[in-house]
């Protein structure tokens, strides 16, 4: 069905204790909302075209006040009962019940997600981007920043939104029942990028996440060779390999750029052919991005491709 | 006049704003406190800043709902003084115990909200 | 129905002149544009971390001054306003003068206020708010005296009189519109940062 | 003397010396002249008319260039940017220059003729008004052509329109465009609070005056306090750009969420600014095609009033998802709830006119039946984003691009055009095609809701707002094609429409005074009316003074033949606020440049500041004050019609 492929749904599909009220209760709101419409379409149509007793006797201007009367105390009624119901969901989705497992420093930067993992071990820290990985049946704290404009970050079938506006730092919690991938998106308008803003949440099983975690906090391999000094001549600048000299802090962070699926903030998989595309020709693709086209040398294109190759 | 019972202009301005005008006072002091007692700066705090904040929010909100009622008391008064005697007066009257009865439950729905909603959580 | 049901009319009731409402319209528009002002310096002051004024507490004198000028500067317009509805159109025109010179003199006072300070309105953030919501009230003030200006040489003209004194009365009710705000803006800016 | 003169009572009949002398009184100078100085409401009326629906096809040429865009997945009809200006000028074209001018074109068109007056109360600042409204739409379209228009969304959020992340012109158009434009709409809402608390019939008191009135009267206080929220916002945005001042910037304690505090305080009461008159020409005009009056007018008029006061607490329910608070979410959750009650008054009580009438299938009524039940879709759709949690999840999707539409087409653009055919006998003193009407009516119809409902869904499937393609992994292929569809066919239906207006007014049959049968004032006027509206001012004696023989209860009797004559110059009656008892003669103002000089002056001033051209703006800012004051000044000729 067409609805089984929609990864941004939150309709059908909740997968954590942060969205599943809320899919009870968008079901509720939205049967009762339907039933109003069905309600008040049939009597509109019957109000329209129901067989009338011949003309008589001169209308009156306050007949029919119990048409009012009736209608507005039932809607009040049901009124006063969703609000309850939905400040109680409020209530239960604005904080975990429990403390939080991990805290994740999220921040926004037009147009992709820089993704930072504490510790009080400064070796231990890490910066990837555009993918977080979480354990699963965990509550999760996410502190959203930005450093440029407004953003917000969504992972529908994990949680709801909030906005990265920069200045503030807002907290969202998340917690996935099941490993899984969960698509999550910006949603406020953040320039001419805003389409391809996407980001992926990765959520394993506590061991498997601790796995990637130890990885990830790893410095690169040291491979030597052309490639690398292409990268530490022309992309040094903006991106950091740690383990290197590279410390770029304007793109994302490359130390296992392999370890990641999607390139871009989403819009490519992650192969090498659609890397070589990125290199060469970022402002066709995702035309306003920060990264420039590289026009590079045949060879030296190859040896830089090879060489990111190596950072797993 | 014979009309006695009938009500003032002030009584009937009364009865139309009061209960509007205390849910107005209870929905933005409170929206305005507890924005602040919980996000004082730019980061959410974990306990509300403003000492017995939600003791007095409470208590705000009680102390509104209980003046919104009695404004709708004042206006059905007044409209059962004046239903008789057709005129822009008695339509004011209708009018004021509409707003009451609307602005009651308002009241209402904003203190269930005070009491319903944790002031501030450590989460946000 | 008999004609008689129809009450006679006068040619208008110089009280009630469209005029006198829409200017109480324009105050209600223009009174909440001073109240989003004096919002935004709230909430931007409630949440800075910077000292707050960064010079701190402003110096009294100059503007307790004005303040006290432009009030008075009230008291002038509503006598004004009353001798001409007393047909005593040289008193009011020479009232209505005074005001326009306390106005005058209030602005010039403001503006000293304006270049003894050490910050402009880019320095830093309370630095906007002072120029912007004061400017603002200036150019209100400004304005107000012009409007002063020209229903009394309207009543000089003769055009304004015992009858038709419509253009004064709302040209005075701005005015003393006028001189409300700055009591707000006054208590912001000077009286709070001692509070 | 003048009291003498004052008191005259009588009537005129048609084609008589005294009526010839009244035309000569009121008419427009022939030609160019009278085109530009009119002050004439009924002209100022088709204006706004005929620019805000010029508007609305603008704006809708954008919204369709945008559905070919989305119509499949992938595609790159237009570049990103290009997107960006496309739905922005899309939203502030629809939200800004047609929703809210239409409605004053009716307003402008009607409230002399449905309160029994002769003109508005500032008949100049009318014309003003105008001038201001179209100057400002030319000024915001300026730099479309190019490429550099606004780009930021219709809401322009700091601290993207700010000026480190938005070099060009573009918002700067935006910021002094909307200033400009708030002149305009705060000139027309002082000229209806005066028109409605002062130039009434006599004997219209309080519960008698026409229902529509309500809507316009609420909007018109909703704008006096909530357009000056958005001008300093945009004012301020525009220190920030030109002057280097900090109130949103954030390296210096400026706060981005002041913009959105400001923004929605404004904006929010905004959307009842132009939804409550539309109500309102639903309420006045179905009555009359179910042959009895309106059920509940007075719960129907407090519905309008509360919910405009309502509509200026429920602001913060588009910033959800900043990060306040629970505790301050939840206060606007409640509020946003509590407003649907007033809304339920209103449609329980159009049900219950149609339940108890007997419905007469005209044109305008279909537009109006139809209205009904797209109110109540839309209405409810609100209520699901009301819910805090669930508008976590719904805010920025198509959920709301949909509710929004159903709100704005289905409770603007519906009864707009179903009053454009209630009225258009009067606007043109023709009949429209019933046909072409039907057939309109089905099209849009159908096209709206294929069109619009569809993207309830592809909000559910989570597609974003403004984002300018998609993959096509997503699942929202299909539902783009049906809207890109509907959307197409919705235009065709406002095409037949045009087609419908401009055949009729050629060709259609000439008009009845009052076709309808409908019970209001203005149907006691000729189709179309003379330039004076009312030969003598009518006495009003109940709510709906052309039915009064056949309710079985009507108060008094109106006498709409006979009343005061008023024809020393430009007259028309004053009466009090609450009563409508004759209180004065008012003189009106003869036709004038001064609103059109002064308009010229002060846009030029907007255009200085935009160039930063310092003298021009000096010398216009004197200038408009000057024909400020020519404006005003006093006319001796008033003194000798009243001693003569």
């Amino acid at each position: 069905m067409l609805a089984m492929n929609a990864p941004l749904d939150y309709f059908l599909h909740a997968d954590g204790s942060a969205s599943k009220p809320v899919l009870t209760l968008d079901w509720v709101f939205a049967s009762i909302v339907v039933a109003v419409c069905i309600i008040v379409g049939v009597l509109l149509v019957m109000a329209l075209f129901r067989q009338r007793a011949p003309e008589t006797v001169l209308p009156r201007e306050d007949d029919g006040l119990s048409w009012i009367v009736v209608g507005t105390t039932l809607s009040v009624f049901a009124l006063l009962g969703m609000t309850v119901y939905m400040l109680a969901t409020l209530e239960q989705i604005s904080k975990p019940s429990r403390a939080p497992a991990l805290t994740i420093n999220v921040t926004a930067r037009q147009w992709w997600w820089q993704v930072e993992y504490g510790a009080d071990d400064p070796a231990k820290r890490f910066s990837t981007a555009n993918e977080i990985h979480i354990p699963t049946g965990e509550p999760i704290l996410i502190v959203l920043n930005s450093t440029d404009v407004i953003h917000t970050f969504w992972v529908p079938r994990l949680a709801g939104k909030t906005q990265a506006i920069p200045g503030l730092t807002n907290r969202q919690w998340i917690e996935a029942d099941q490993p899984g991938i969960y698509w999550g998106q910006c949603t406020e308008y953040c320039g001419v990028q805003h389409a391809h803003m996407a980001f992926k949440v990765v959520a394993e099983t506590p061991q498997d996440f601790d796995a990637w975690r130890e990885a990830q906090a790893k410095p690169a391999a040291l491979a030597e060779g052309g490639g690398r000094s292409v990268f530490m001549s022309q992309c040094s600048g903006c991106h950091a390999i740690r383990g290197t000299t590279a410390a770029g802090a304007y793109g994302p962070d490359l130390t296992h750029l392999q370890s990641r699926q999607l390139i871009a903030a989403g819009l490519m998989t992650n192969t090498q052919d659609h890397l070589s595309d990125w290199i060469s020709r970022p402002q066709e693709l995702k035309s306003g991005a920060r990264m420039p086209n590289f026009d590079l040398p045949a060879g030296d294109k190859a040896a830089l491709l090879s060489y990111l190759q190596t950072l797993r | 006049m014979e009309q006695t019972a009938s009500p003032g202009t002030f009584r009937l301005t009364v009865d139309l704003c009061g209960a509007a005008a205390a849910w107005i006072i209870l929905h933005t002091a409170g929206f305005a406190l507890s924005s602040y007692a919980c996000y004082p700066h730019n980061s959410p705090a974990r306990e509300p800043m403003l000492p017995h904040f939600g003791l007095a929010l409470g208590s705000l909100g009680i102390i509104c709902t209980l003046a919104a009622l009695l404004f709708c008391w004042s206006a059905s008064a007044s409209w059962r003084g004046i239903r008789n005697t057709p005129g822009a007066r008695r339509f004011m009257a209708g009018m004021g115990l509409l707003m009451s009865l609307l602005f009651l439950v308002a009241t209402a729905l904003t203190t269930a909200a005070i009491l319903l909603i944790s002031p501030c959580s450590p989460w946000k | 129905m008999s004609e008689s049901m129809l009450p006679t009319v006068p040619v208008r009731n110089e009280a009630r002149l469209s005029g006198w409402f829409g200017m109480w319209t324009l105050i209600a528009t223009e009174a909440s544009l001073f109240v989003y002002l004096l919002f935004s310096y709230y909430y931007l002051k409630l949440q800075t971390d910077q000292p707050w004024p960064p010079e701190g507490p402003p110096r009294l004198l100059l503007s307790s001054v004005n303040t006290f000028l432009l009030l008075t500067s009230s008291l002038f317009v509503y006598f004004g306003e009353r001798k001409l509805k007393q047909d005593r159109k040289k008193a009011a025109v020479a009232l209505i003068a005074i005001a326009i010179a306390f106005g005058t003199a209030f602005v010039l006072i403001q503006l000293k206020e304006w270049s003894r300070k050490s910050f402009s309105i880019s320095t830093h953030l309370y630095g906007s708010l002072y120029f912007t919501i004061t400017g603002f009230h200036l150019l209100h003030v400004v304005l107000g005296m012009g409007m002063l200006a020209v229903v009394s040489a309207w009543t000089a003209m003769g055009y304004c009189t015992k009858s038709e004194h419509g253009p004064v009365s709302a040209a005075a009710l701005y005015w003393h519109f006028v001189d409300a705000v700055w009591i707000f803006i006054f208590g912001t800016f000077f009286i709070v940062p001692y509070l | 003397m003048a009291e003498a003169q004052a008191a005259q009572i009588g009537s005129i009949v048609p084609g008589s010396p005294e009526e010839k002398r009244l035309h000569e009184i009121w008419e427009a100078e022939p030609g160019w002249r009278g085109w530009l100085s009119t002050t004439d409401h009924k002209s100022i009326g088709l204006r706004y008319l005929f620019t805000a629906f010029f508007f609305l096809i603008a704006g809708g040429i954008e919204a369709l260039i945008i559905r070919l865009q989305l119509a499949r997945p992938n595609l790159s009809l237009v570049t990103p940017e290009q997107y960006a200006q496309l739905f922005t000028m899309h939203g502030l074209t629809m939200i800004f220059l047609y929703a809210l001018p239409i409605l004053s074109g009716f307003s402008n068109y009607l409230w002399p003729l449905v309160l029994g007056s002769r003109d508005m109360a500032f008949p100049r600042l009318n014309a003003f008004s105008y001038w201001i409204f179209i100057f400002a739409g030319a000024f915001l379209y300026a730099s479309f052509p190019l490429g550099q228009a606004p780009n930021d969304g219709w809401f322009n959020y700091v601290p993207f329109s700010g000026p480190v992340y938005n070099v060009g012109p573009n918002i700067d158009v935006y910021a002094l465009g909307m200033v400009l434009l708030g002149l305009s709409t705060t000139a027309g809402a002082v000229n209806f609070v005066v028109t409605f608390l002062r130039l009434r019939a006599p004997g219209m008191s309080i519960p008698r005056v026409p229902i529509m009135t309500w809507g316009t009267l609420a909007a018109s206080f909703g704008n006096l306090f909530a357009v000056p929220a958005v001008s300093l916002a945009f004012f301020l945005l525009w220190l920030d750009r030109n002057f280097g001042t900090h109130f949103f910037d954030i390296a210096h304690d400026g706060k981005a969420l002041l913009w959105q505090h400001l923004f929605w305080i404004f904006g929010h009461p905004w959307v009842y600014v132009i939804v409550l008159p539309a109500m309102g020409i639903v309420s006045m005009g179905l009555p009359t095609f179910c042959r009895r009056p309106l059920v509940g007018y007075m719960p129907v008029a407090l519905s309008t009033v509360a919910t405009m006061l309502l509509g200026f607490e429920v602001w913060v329910h588009h910033m959800f998802a900043t990060g306040l608070p629970s505790l301050s979410l939840s206060f606007f959750g409640a509020a946003s709830m509590i407003i649907s009650i007033p809304s339920a008054v209103a449609t329980f009580a159009w049900i219950a006119t149609i339940w108890l009438g007997r419905p007469v299938f005209k044109v305008p009524f279909l537009f109006f039946a139809g209205f009904i039940i797209l109110f109540v879709i839309g209405g409810v759709s609100g209520v699901m984003t009301a819910a805090v949690p669930l508008d976590l999840q719904l805010n920025d999707t198509y959920f709301v691009v949909a509710h929004l539409h159903y709100v704005l087409l289905g409770i603007n653009v519906f009864p707009v055009v179903g009053g454009i055919y209630y009225w258009f006998p009067k606007f043109s003193g023709r009949m429209n095609s019933e046909k072409l009407g039907r057939l309109a009516f089905w099209i849009m119809f159908i096209g709206f809701n294929l069109g619009f409902f569809p993207m309830h869904i592809a909000g559910l499937l989570g597609m974003p707002r403004r984002i300018y393609t998609y993959p096509p992994n997503m699942g929202w292929d299909t539902v783009n094609m049906v809207t890109t569809a509907g959307s197409f066919l919705f235009a065709l239906g406002v095409l037949v429409f045009v087609i419908d207006v401009f055949y009729s007014i050629y060709k259609g049959a000439k008009a009845p005074i009052n076709p309808w049968d409908a019970p209001s004032l203005e149907w006691t006027t000729p189709s179309p009316p003379p330039p004076y509206n009312f030969a003598v001012i009518p006495f009003v004696g109940s709510r709906y003074p052309l039915w009064e023989g056949r309710l079985a209860e009507a108060e008094g009797r109106s006498r709409l033949d006979e009343g005061y004559l008023l024809m020393n110059g430009r007259e028309t009656l004053g009466t009090t606020a609450m009563h409508a008892e004759p209180d004065a003669i008012l003189k009106m103002p003869a036709d004038s440049y001064f609103p059109l000089v002064a308009s010229i002056f002060i846009s030029a001033l907007f255009v200085a500041l935009l160039l930063h051209a310092l003298i021009m703006a000096i010398t216009t800012v004197a200038l408009g004050l000057l024909s400020l004051v020519g404006w005003l000044w006093p006319r001796p000729v008033l003194r000798m019609e009243a001693a003569a």
